[in-house]
């Protein structure tokens, strides 16, 4: 085993990047660190599917055992509503990928002009669930011990009060995801202002972008599920 | 041994001045609570996840002493008098002896509880995983410094929901926390669940470092073949708490909502369905059974290899196996289900692949073995504890054939026998590897060495101990002595009388342990001399460099063109030199 | 894409590849996003087609194939490092094992159930008849408890219902 | 045998002697046997029905296979210790690092042994799977903490398992398959007779069935294997073989709970009070448990959940029948499960005239 002892810069192979304002002390390239960076948010999106992964195996089990049920109280959900959300989701996506173009390219107000219209559309979603919840909530279509939809007349055979969590759980997980979104959204926002952001050192950006479309992805799913399945 | 330096060694005396080093080269309390040096976290977990073992010991010698009798009133007679020996009046015995059977579930429930989140699935990994990686990787720190610390934090943040579970009415569900008796019993199960959540997140993140840390931070020439085999199962772990962690997450939020709002998922009462608790409880926690287990195997590779002088003997079944177990312990969780309700169909296709786990299990130890063969065999302290773990382990994993076999499982499932198999192989395995490699890494941690005469006494209090306290639980286990009675038929009496008298052995052994290490630390121990970078003869990084290191590990980039079991006094003789 | 390489005795080493860079034409991002909503209403007409039990699979057939595309192009797994992408289908390969497996013991166990003339469900089949579903578990809350007997007597009569010829 | 056991469970807190006696009827020969024959693993144990002895044959092939393999390693690691412990510092080592040959061999043999295993175990699983059309009916179910075990094919024949006493819980006739379906009440419980190596959950909201048939006439000791709470260590019973032609006069006798000639009402409500599982949360010497005791009863004020009541016939019937109408303040958190169908008006009567005794 050997060790040589000058400095690391010594080593860095000819045509590498330089190390710009945000390398860390214990890296040795730039590219080191957006490797271990973005692998890093991979492994974090393998987490998330994993978790996720276990509120839809509840959904498929409920199905499953009460197949009636599903279906009688998946016709209460808001079709439109969550229509629109999927577009507005999807939407949001691209410009995502945009910004993160954007950030390759060096065009600092795209990322900017992009960055704002993903928080946009992450509010519209917000806003639309939130009237969604609303009616959910006036009917008494609620989770668990909460339901009571019966006594607002509407009556649905077998256990509705377990679609409704697994309603609840499953939108209102991906609903934490979305608001955690908008948080580093505007995070990353800030920074691009300050011109942080650029073809040598987008990681942020990029990862941020993993997430959003990670929230996108689930949602994909979610949706046919819960408002559309026969 | 401690005078034998490796050449390499030596060529750093002369090249370089001793630097302070990482435990003294920033100072101040707030140096170390908000430190992200990857060494000063791995001593954090070190202390805390050791401070926890205590509390769950002391929970276990608590009910052992219960189980002295086969009536249950010992700790009802303890609580009892507990005031007069403070110098009160006694206690109200009655109301003691009405409340002795809740007592003792709560004493098991904490042992399990604490023993499996907050001791055993962080120890290795968060003390010496945090420690050793990237001192065995060349790097200067982990990927994320301070992931790691907010890790760190989350675990401070887990253990105080534990703590506070304590002081809240206890917890009575058994640390697997089965509906529907969670969901109806009147202990603090929802703060417990929140605690056990959130450690999950200390887990992922811990996880996630490492696999980024061995994939993106080797040194130039480490590659994946040179890596030492603590890395390899390292790495393994990490794998599976990615995985298999973020499922127990949403379980427990299952759980904790199941029981706050009722919403009927795992509630038969409401519509749901128990034995589906089960199935994504296990999903988790089988492969956290590998979690526990996996570094332990890393750590008795590399004792093996360095007190044997050895190269160690087939490196490449031996990591290829620590990944094999990772992804087949995916597929065996529902081997704990085979009298659950379970369908029969189901249970023999658990039975079948959990017969594959035991394949890749039984090539480390084979290799393991083999590796003594013609090595320089020095029974140290960190040997001993490896050669202890080989005998308790095999145990601990042939016992396990027996329960993975469908029939024989249906008998032994839930008495003793199991407890004893799980004992063999967490206490046995893990924690035994865990005492081992603190002992083997002391002086590269601390810069202190231990008394070796007090430390061998410690390691045979604790081998005869051990066995005495588990080895009948097996024979037990096969006379159908279910497990968690706190009352239970005379007839086992004297078996639960020797396990208690084994259990005040061993802990009377793990307090000498701790006892000596702690004062290895006393100023007045404080070595004339500092300790060389290797005093075992390790041949892979982390002795190659300062002992203790430096704040950033290495003077300058290490690079590695060779294996690291690549020790001096291996005989090259009539052997084509390759490198 | 830039590949870093770094040089031992000569040779590169291994394991030294560090990030992967690709920039995508501006048109292949519409042209994703005029993908993804034309399947997002293919999902629609889907559901309002009626196809019976092939509804489902056909319904994720379609969501896989949009969460496909957000994957290649969007998160840009088409041209990344291929260990992102094993990473990834090593995520879906365990959660498929998570569902299968577990479905497949319900399945089974459904059918050994009605094999062995028990069911999944408790029905009224014992004498005496067992206790109203909601036990006393959930006491503290009369109110609810009310409510909530109301709302599964129903279904607990359905059950027997179904489960009566197997018996 | 049963009506003696009736006779101690007034020191409820103390259950030490009760245990012992449940230990001294369980065992054959009728007292605790001597000590070495409680540490070796077959005296103890008795094959006790047709599963048995395949359950212990593959127990036993294994145990001779680790054995082998435990000595094998341990043996050979031993003897590596020895020759080639460290002799001075510089002692050469070998530079082996692998063999091919070796490695195939003890991955593919501990392999091939592992899949006789398995195939052996699995084929003897499968039998229990699979009941015998003609078996006898039992219906068990689980409650915290007692089983109560019917049968069918008797009407009106009821045994319990008591919390004071290891009682007869299950009476089945030697050389006859017996299948029991089993449900649970409130939690998880786990139905195991260690004697006939069967055991099963028994889950809430389904019913799960194993069956057995016993070869051997006497007295083995039943357990609650699945952890289900505070006295989880008391749900234990004792199931009775008896020779077939004794049997149905046997469970006729053993399950009538009628009032006897001669027997004052009272007394008879004791009787119920211990065989229908009251005593595993009611107390009689005003210990508290996790019901209200029933000493001094009689006549108190009661606060519930409900406003104040006093303990009269009303309240105790509306007790017993509906138990979570009206809640004693202190026992919130505990659920009682509902008696209704299982004690009948006069059942009641008598508990009540019982509880009137207790001052």
């Amino acid at each position: 085993m050997s060790s040589d002892h000058d400095s690391p810069k010594a080593h860095r192979p000819e045509g590498a990047q330089e190390p710009h304002a945000f390398m860390a002390h214990h890296f040795n390239t730039p590219g080191q660190q957006a490797g271990a960076a973005k692998f890093g948010m991979w492994v974090f999106l393998a987490t998330e599917i994993l978790m996720f992964s276990g509120l839809f195996l509840a959904y498929f089990i409920v199905r499953m055992h009460y197949p009636d049920m599903v279906l009688a109280a998946h016709e209460h959900l808001n079709k439109v509503a969550g229509g629109v959300n999927t577009v507005v989701l999807i939407t949001s996506s691209l410009t995502m990928a945009l910004a993160v173009r954007a950030a390759q390219v060096g065009n600092t107000p795209a990322i900017k002009r992009n960055l704002l219209l993903t928080i946009a559309f992450a509010f519209v979603f917000m806003v639309v669930k939130y009237f969604e919840y609303t009616a959910k909530i006036e009917h008494g279509m609620l989770p668990g011990k909460f339901y009571n939809a019966h006594e607002h007349g509407y009556l649905i055979e077998g256990h509705p009060h377990i679609f409704f969590a697994v309603y609840f759980c499953m939108t209102g997980l991906h609903g934490i995801h979305v608001l955690i979104g908008i948080g580093v959204l505007t995070w990353v926002y800030l920074r691009a202002a300050k011109g942080q952001f650029g073809p040598s050192y987008y990681t942020p950006v990029e990862n941020v972008g993993l997430y959003w479309h990670l929230v996108d992805l689930v949602w994909i799913f979610l949706f046919p599920l819960l408002y559309l399945v026969r | 041994m401690a005078d034998d330096k490796s050449k390499n060694d030596a060529d750093h005396a002369e090249t370089h001045e001793r630097e302070p080093s990482y435990l003294v080269a920033t100072k101040g309390l707030k140096s170390w609570l908000f430190t992200v040096d990857h060494k000063r976290l791995g001593l954090m977990y070190l202390g805390s996840t050791l401070l926890f073992f205590f509390i769950g010991g002391v929970a276990a010698i608590m009910f052992r002493t219960e189980l002295l009798t086969p009536q249950g009133d010992y700790i009802a007679q303890m609580l009892a008098a507990l005031p007069t020996w403070l110098g009160g009046t006694a206690g109200d015995l009655d109301a003691a002896l009405a409340q002795s059977a809740t007592t003792y579930n709560k004493l098991f429930t904490v042992h399990g509880a604490v023993m499996v989140f907050l001791v055993i699935i962080p120890s290795v990994p968060g003390s010496l995983g945090n420690f050793l990686l990237p001192l065995m990787l060349g790097a200067k720190d982990v990927a994320f410094p301070r992931l790691n610390l907010l890790s760190f934090w989350v675990y401070t943040l887990g253990a105080l929901f534990f703590i506070y579970t304590l002081f809240a009415g206890g917890l009575d569900t058994g640390w697997t926390f089965y509906t529907p008796y969670s969901s109806s019993t009147g202990t603090a199960v929802v703060s417990a669940l929140f605690g056990a959540f959130i450690l999950g997140f200390s887990s992922i993140l811990t996880g996630l470092n490492f696999m980024v840390t061995i994939h993106k931070m080797r040194a130039p020439g480490m590659t994946w073949n040179r890596m030492p085999l603590f890395c390899w199962s390292i790495y393994a772990t990490a794998v599976i708490q990615v995985l298999a962690t973020p499922v127990l997450a949403i379980t427990l939020l299952l759980l904790m909502i199941e029981r706050t709002l009722h919403i009927g998922i795992f509630d038969p009462a409401m519509g749901g369905d128990p034995v589906l608790f089960q199935h994504f409880f296990w999903f988790y926690s089988h492969p956290a059974v590998y979690i526990m287990i996996l570094p332990g195997f890393g750590i008795i590779s590399e004792l093996i290899a360095v007190h044997s002088r050895k190269h160690i003997f087939g490196y490449k079944a031996i990591a290829l196996s620590s990944v094999a177990i990772a992804i087949i312990s995916f597929v065996v969780w529902g081997h704990h289900m085979f009298v659950s309700g379970q369908s029969e169909l189901a249970g023999i296709v658990f039975s079948f692949l959990t017969f594959a786990v035991a394949v890749p299990t039984a090539i480390k130890v084979f290799s393991w073995v083999a590796t003594l063969y013609k090595g320089s065999i020095e029974f140290n302290t960190p040997m001993l504890y490896a050669l202890m773990f080989l005998f308790t382990f095999s145990i601990g994993g042939l016992t396990g054939v027996f329960l993975g076999t469908l029939s024989v499982d249906v008998h032994l499932h839930d008495t003793y026998f199991v407890v004893a198999h799980f004992h063999y192989v967490m206490m046995g395995g893990t924690i035994i590897a865990f005492i081992g490699g603190i002992h083997h890494w002391w002086p590269k941690m601390t810069g202190r060495m231990y008394n070796e005469g007090q430390a061998k006494i410690g390691a045979l209090l604790v081998f005869i101990g051990f066995n005495m306290t588990f080895f009948n639980q097996f024979v037990m286990g096969q006379q159908g002595m279910p497990r968690r009675y706190y009352t239970y038929n005379p007839q086992f009496q004297q078996q639960h009388l020797l396990s208690s008298i084994g259990s005040y052995i061993l802990f009377a052994g793990l307090l000498l342990t701790a006892w000596y290490l702690l004062r290895s630390l006393a100023k007045s121990n404080a070595p004339k001399e500092p300790l060389p970078d290797s005093p075992w003869g390790g041949a892979s990084l982390e002795w190659d460099t300062q002992t203790p290191p430096i704040e950033h590990n290495f003077h300058g980039q290490p690079r590695v063109d060779t294996d690291p079991y690549n020790f001096p006094q291996i005989d090259r003789t009539g052997e084509v030199d390759h490198h | 894409m830039s590949e870093t390489k770094l040089h031992l005795h000569g040779k590169p080493v291994e394991g030294f590849v560090e990030c992967h860079e690709h920039i995508s034409p501006f048109k292949n991002y519409i042209a994703v996003f005029v993908a993804l909503l034309v399947l997002t209403g293919l999902t629609y007409a889907v559901s309002y087609m009626n196809l019976g039990p092939a509804s489902l699979p056909v319904a994720m057939l379609v969501a896989l194939a949009k969460a496909s595309l957000v994957c290649a192009y969007f998160m840009h797994l088409a041209y990344d490092d291929k260990y992102h992408v094993f990473i990834f289908l090593s995520t879906l390969i365990f959660v498929g094992i998570f569902f299968t497996v577990t479905m497949f013991d319900l399945n089974s166990r459904a059918e050994l159930s009605e094999e062995q003339g028990t069911f999944f469900m408790k029905d009224n089949d014992r004498e005496p008849p067992p206790t109203p579903v909601v036990s006393g578990g959930h006491g503290e809350e009369g109110g609810h408890a009310e409510g909530a007997a109301g709302a599964e007597a129903a279904p607990a009569a359905e059950g027997e219902a179904k489960a009566a010829p197997a018996h | 045998m049963i009506l003696s056991m009736l006779m101690a469970p007034e020191q409820a807190a103390k259950a030490a002697e009760t245990a012992q006696k449940a230990a001294e009827t369980a065992t054959e020969a009728g007292k605790t046997p001597p000590p070495w024959e409680t540490l070796t693993p077959w005296s103890t144990l008795p094959q006790a029905s047709t599963f048995a002895e395949g359950t212990d044959n593959v127990y036993l092939f294994i145990v001779v296979l680790s054995v082998f393999f435990f000595v094998l390693i341990m043996g050979v690691q031993g003897y590596f210790m020895w020759k080639y412990r460290r002799l001075s510092e510089d002692q050469k080592t070998s530079s082996i690092t692998h063999n091919g040959k070796l490695e195939f061999l003890w991955s593919a043999i501990p392999a091939v042994l592992l899949v006789v295993i398995f195939v052996w175990g699995e084929v003897d699983f499968l039998k229990q799977a699979v009941p015998p059309s003609d078996a006898i009916q039992v219906r068990v179910t689980g409650r915290q903490w007692y089983w109560t075990v019917d049968y069918p094919d008797h009407p009106g024949v009821q045994l319990t398992s008591s919390v004071d006493d290891s009682t007869v819980t299950m009476m089945v006739p030697k050389g006859r398959p017996v299948q029991l379906t089993m449900t649970s009440e409130d939690v998880l419980h786990s139905f195991y007779i260690p004697a006939f190596r069967v055991k099963r959950d028994v889950v809430p909201g389904r019913y799960t069935t194993m069956w057995f048939e016993a070869t051997q006439v006497g007295e083995f000791n039943m357990y609650c294997a699945e952890y289900c709470g505070d006295q989880h260590s008391a749900m234990v019973g004792v199931v009775k073989v008896l020779e077939p032609e004794l049997f149905d006069a046997a469970l006729a006798e053993a399950g009538r709970l009628e009032q006897d000639e001669g027997e004052s009402l009272a007394d008879f409500g004791k009787r119920i009070y211990s065989r229908r599982g009251c005593n595993a949360c009611h107390s009689i010497d005003g210990s508290p448990k996790t019901g209200p005791t029933w000493k001094g009863l009689w006549g108190k004020q009661e606060t519930t959940d409900k406003g104040t009541v006093t303990v009269d016939d009303n309240y105790v019937r509306e007790s017993v029948l509906e138990p979570n109408a009206q809640i004693v303040s202190g026992f919130n958190g505990v659920k009682m499960p509902s008696y209704k169908g299982q004690l009948e008006d006069k059942h009641i009567t008598a508990l009540i005239e019982y509880i009137k005794t207790l001052k």
